[in-house]
């Protein structure tokens, strides 16, 4: 069978999970490689249910290296892979995604963040932020999307795919519990008929031709002799990087403008914050909203632009400072205050950000 | 937002409490309105409380998480427990005749709270299997998220199947869930709270 | 692409050629020799050790055991085919 | 033309001498692979996998599309490969410490999947890489860096009886082996047949190979043979441990035996 899963525009009502399935499907991944954990399994198990149809297939490994390391063999195969993982599962990812790094290897990770430390909570925290972008023994040469709704996780999925394939960059999506199980609406496309290119995958290995006689052999590795055999590698990734930095970022925002204060929230606690803001607004209250698309390159620019319009920044997020960190390096040499609203392993309401942006203004 | 219900529903794993929250969340969504649903937090898939969250309104939903519910349907001492939390001023707190009072203590500060016989109408004039359908009518009644016949319709759409084997059994969850509407509307007529 | 050098000497039964280029001096060869013909030779190997080479040269049947027992495959035996085993006996 | 090395077609000339030690065994197992990618003609069909570890040093060996992984992990690099194109022929090579310490569970899952794959493991009964440490093969009384008094295996345990695990725990349709470099050609009559089940699409193929690693045992030539010629095989038995029927049938049910 190869008729397009998804035609015309789709109005459909589904969890998160189910989304994230159906968004690889329309971005014409080929396979998954993966390891229980909640609360990402449902990706899984609608995966697996969807892949024959479109003669797709699944491996379901014995632990996360596996998922990962067998997602790199995928790629390496030149077919569209991802995998996808939470908590302790993100830890055990790193190995093999730290060798993607260094590889330059395009593999989909849909990380759908847990409670942490260790096995804590599934569902509703942002904890896995620092080790989604800067993960693994080295520089965080990745990509990472942080979705708010339904509508994000299946285009950001689809974009993953192909900003992974484009770039040769290990890609994420970044959701958490909430998004993973609950349902809401959203509008589901093909991508093609939307416009949207599809950028297609190229093998590394297995190429025609006989190697070391008719083509030079692929030979890719990890473990350099030399200092300066890594050193000159790396350096060639950093440049690689600057052009994502210029090219990629990505942000939402919206009364910025000489605001008092900005709420600065990513991912699902963007959605309570939004509302929050909305409402203050509606008030009469200066306060403006700014939203980080992408963690990783994040969105300096537009970052440091708002910073120098506004009077404070109220940061808000799940976790303990972990955005709060990446923003403070955007915004290095700012004087602009940062007040933290921090509240780790646990959900914001829109009503407790909209308490505590009163007292920052009053 | 002023339109928005925030609706939690929560009992003990096998009430059909998640069910009763998808068909809702089902007609809502095919009524066109905005619906958030999010089955349960926490590691208590299994042996905890079943806890239903769910959003519905005519605006895009914002925070999947929300401090204070407009209706709570409670039907275990431990789903009273678990929801109390939610309970304030606008709250409708609504839970069964047969939760012990004695063993939990009930939400202060709530807008109403009421206590339906659910279980017991369920078992004396119904069938137990339906309970949870009945509890749905209640919470329609209590929130007019969605019509009677639309939610019908989600039934139909989900029970259909087994309907077609049996057609005496659309007929028995229709009239559960007239029954929880009629089991709301007389408690709120008889202003009790 | 670059050959390697190396060093051939005609034996009674075949030829025995060593690439010095390739031999780390490991002298897995020497042990492994039924008829203990190998040993050190003055010629230095790629690592600066000394090479081998066939001292006991009558010794030496061509059996090729050394050559696939060289991780290295720095040893080449080649075994004469019947024409030129006829021209060795005729000298 | 000059005279030219016996060395097979598919190692790539331009990285010889490769960088294993002298004396390593390392370079016979890869010379009868190399042998056997050249008579089963699979050279421009094949993507050799290779771990951490001193089998990392074949990262650039042969003509033939290779990847360097991580530690242990490039077992399931090669399944992932082989499961989205099955056509190719894969191998993943590795050493027992990553074969049976850091992926053992992952060697465990794929034998038992029985995925289409080749694995050949280096035995040296050392972590060498890494200088000398206590591996999983260490035999009793065997002195490492991380066992300078001797293994004790009542503390560390038993040398690990890989192919007697990966026989155990795979259907029918897997071959199991286990050779030594000290005899080239039964050798090669193993990887061959590892290669050749899985071009057949039998079954999952694995190769335990003893070699030889003077620099760590800190051995001489005469006795380095003595070590895994005459100590090795007092634990570690030699020989074919599975052979699909197949094989056997067109051998006249004749396999390599262990004295072959």
């Amino acid at each position: 069978m190869s008729e397009k899963p998804i035609t015309g525009e789709k109005r459909v009502f589904m969890t998160g999970n189910e989304v994230v399935a159906w968004a690889a499907v329309a971005a014409q991944a080929e396979i998954m490689y993966g390891y229980p954990i909640t609360p990402q399994n449902e990706i899984m198990h609608y995966w697996t249910r969807l892949a024959p149809k479109f003669n797709k297939t699944f491996l379901q490994t014995e632990d996360e290296l596996s998922a990962g390391f067998t997602t790199i063999g995928g790629v390496l195969a030149g077919k569209k892979t991802f995998t996808a993982t939470a908590g302790p599962g993100t830890v055990l990812m790193q190995e093999p995604l730290a060798m993607a790094e260094m590889m330059r290897l395009p593999v989909v990770v849909v990380v759908m963040q847990r409670g942490g430390p260790s096995t804590a909570t599934v569902i509703y925290s942002q904890q896995e932020v620092t080790l989604t972008t800067f993960g693994g023994n080295g520089e965080g040469f990745r990509i990472v999307y942080s979705t708010a709704t339904h509508q994000d996780l299946f285009d950001y999925t689809i974009k993953a795919f192909n900003i992974a394939w484009k770039y040769r960059m290990p890609t994420f999506v970044l959701g958490d519990g909430y998004q993973a199980k609950m349902r809401e609406p959203l509008t589901m496309y093909d991508p093609e008929e939307r416009g949207v290119e599809l950028v297609k995958p190229e093998p590394y290995v297995g190429l025609p031709g006989m190697p070391g006689e008719e083509r030079p052999p692929g030979h890719y590795r990890n473990t350099y002799n030399t200092e300066e055999e890594l050193n000159e590698v790396v350096n060639d990734h950093v440049k690689a990087y600057e052009q994502i930095q210029n090219e990629l970022p990505e942000h939402d925002e919206f009364g910025t403008e000489n605001a008092d204060l900005v709420v600065v929230a990513h991912g699902v606690v963007a959605r309570a914050t939004k509302q929050a803001v909305e409402a203050l607004r509606a008030e009469g209250l200066n306060i403006g909203y700014f939203r980080p698309i992408t963690l990783r390159p994040m969105p300096d620019q537009a970052l440091r632009a708002m910073a120098d319009r506004t009077k404070k920044i109220l940061v808000v997020e799940s976790a303990q400072g972990q955005l709060a960190r990446l923003l403070k390096e955007s915004l290095y040499g700012k004087t602009v205050e940062i007040v933290p609203l921090f509240r780790p392993g646990v959900g914001v309401t829109p009503e407790e950000v909209m308490a505590r942006s009163r007292e920052l203004v009053a | 937002m002023a339109k928005l219900a925030k609706i939690m529903i929560a009992g003990e794993g096998g009430q059909g409490i998640q069910a009763v929250a998808e068909i809702l969340a089902e007609a809502a969504y095919e009524e066109g309105k905005h619906v958030l649903y999010i089955p349960n937090f926490g590691v208590e898939q299994r042996g905890g409380v079943s806890v239903a969250f769910l959003q519905i309104g005519d605006e895009p939903i914002g925070s999947p998480k929300f401090e204070i519910a407009d209706i709570i349907v409670a039907l275990s001492e431990r789903a009273v427990g678990r929801t109390r939390q939610y309970v304030g001023a606008p709250t409708v707190f609504v839970y069964d005749t047969m939760v012990a009072t004695g063993k939990v203590e009930l939400p202060t500060g709530a807008a109403k709270v009421l206590a339906i016989p659910g279980v017991e109408t369920a078992k004396k004039e119904l069938h137990p299997r339906v309970f949870n359908v009945m509890i749905m009518g209640a919470v329609i009644e209590a929130t007019k998220v969605v019509s009677p016949e639309n939610a019908k319709k989600a039934i139909e759409k989900r029970l259909g199947y087994k309907f077609e084997q049996d057609p005496k059994l659309r007929e028995l969850n229709y009239r559960a869930i007239e029954r929880g509407m009629e089991l709301v509307g007389e408690v709120l007529r008889g202003g009790q709270g | 692409m670059a050959d390697f050098e190396y060093q051939q000497k005609e034996l009674k039964r075949g030829t025995f050629t060593l690439f010095p280029g390739l031999c780390k001096g490991c002298g897995l060869c020497i042990e492994k020799c039924p008829k203990k013909c190998l040993g050190w030779s003055e010629t230095l190997g790629v690592y600066g050790m000394p090479a081998i080479e066939p001292i006991n040269k009558e010794d030496c049947i061509s059996c090729g055991v050394c050559s696939t027992v060289c991780p290295d495959c720095a040893i080449l035996v080649e075994r004469y085919g019947k024409e030129e085993k006829k021209k060795k006996e005729e000298h | 033309m000059a005279v030219q090395p016996a060395m097979p077609r598919s190692w790539r000339r331009e990285t010889k001498p490769h960088k294993f030690c002298p004396g390593c065994g390392h370079g016979i197992a890869l010379r009868v692979l190399g042998q056997a990618i050249d008579q089963l003609n699979i050279q421009d069909r094949m993507v050799f996998g290779c771990d951490i570890g001193c089998s990392l040093l074949a990262w650039d060996f042969f003509n033939v599309d290779t990847v360097q992984t991580h530690h242990g992990r490039t077992t399931p690099v090669i399944v992932g490969l082989k499961r989205a194109r099955p056509e190719l022929v894969c191998v993943a090579y590795m050493g027992d410490g990553g074969g049976y310490a850091i992926g053992a569970q992952h060697l465990v899952s794929a034998a038992m999947r029985n995925d289409r794959i080749t694995v050949i493991l280096i035995n040296n009964t050392q972590y060498a890489m890494t200088g000398g440490q206590m591996a999983p093969t260490t035999l009793p009384g065997q002195k490492t860096e991380t066992s300078p008094y001797g293994r004790d295996p009542d503390m560390t345990g038993h040398p690990t009886q890989g192919p007697e695990m990966v026989a155990t725990i795979t259907p029918e349709s897997a071959y199991v082996a286990r050779g030594t470099i000290s005899r080239p050609k039964q050798l090669h009559k193993m990887v061959t047949r590892a290669l050749e089940n899985q071009i057949a699409g039998r079954g999952f193929s694995f190769v335990e190979i003893l070699a030889t690693c003077p620099t760590n045992w800190r051995t001489n030539a005469k006795n380095t043979w003595k070590f895994i010629e005459e100590t090795m095989p007092t634990h570690f038995k030699v020989g074919e441990l599975k052979v699909p029927e197949a094989f056997q049938a067109a051998a006249g049910g004749e396999g390599a035996r262990a004295d072959g």
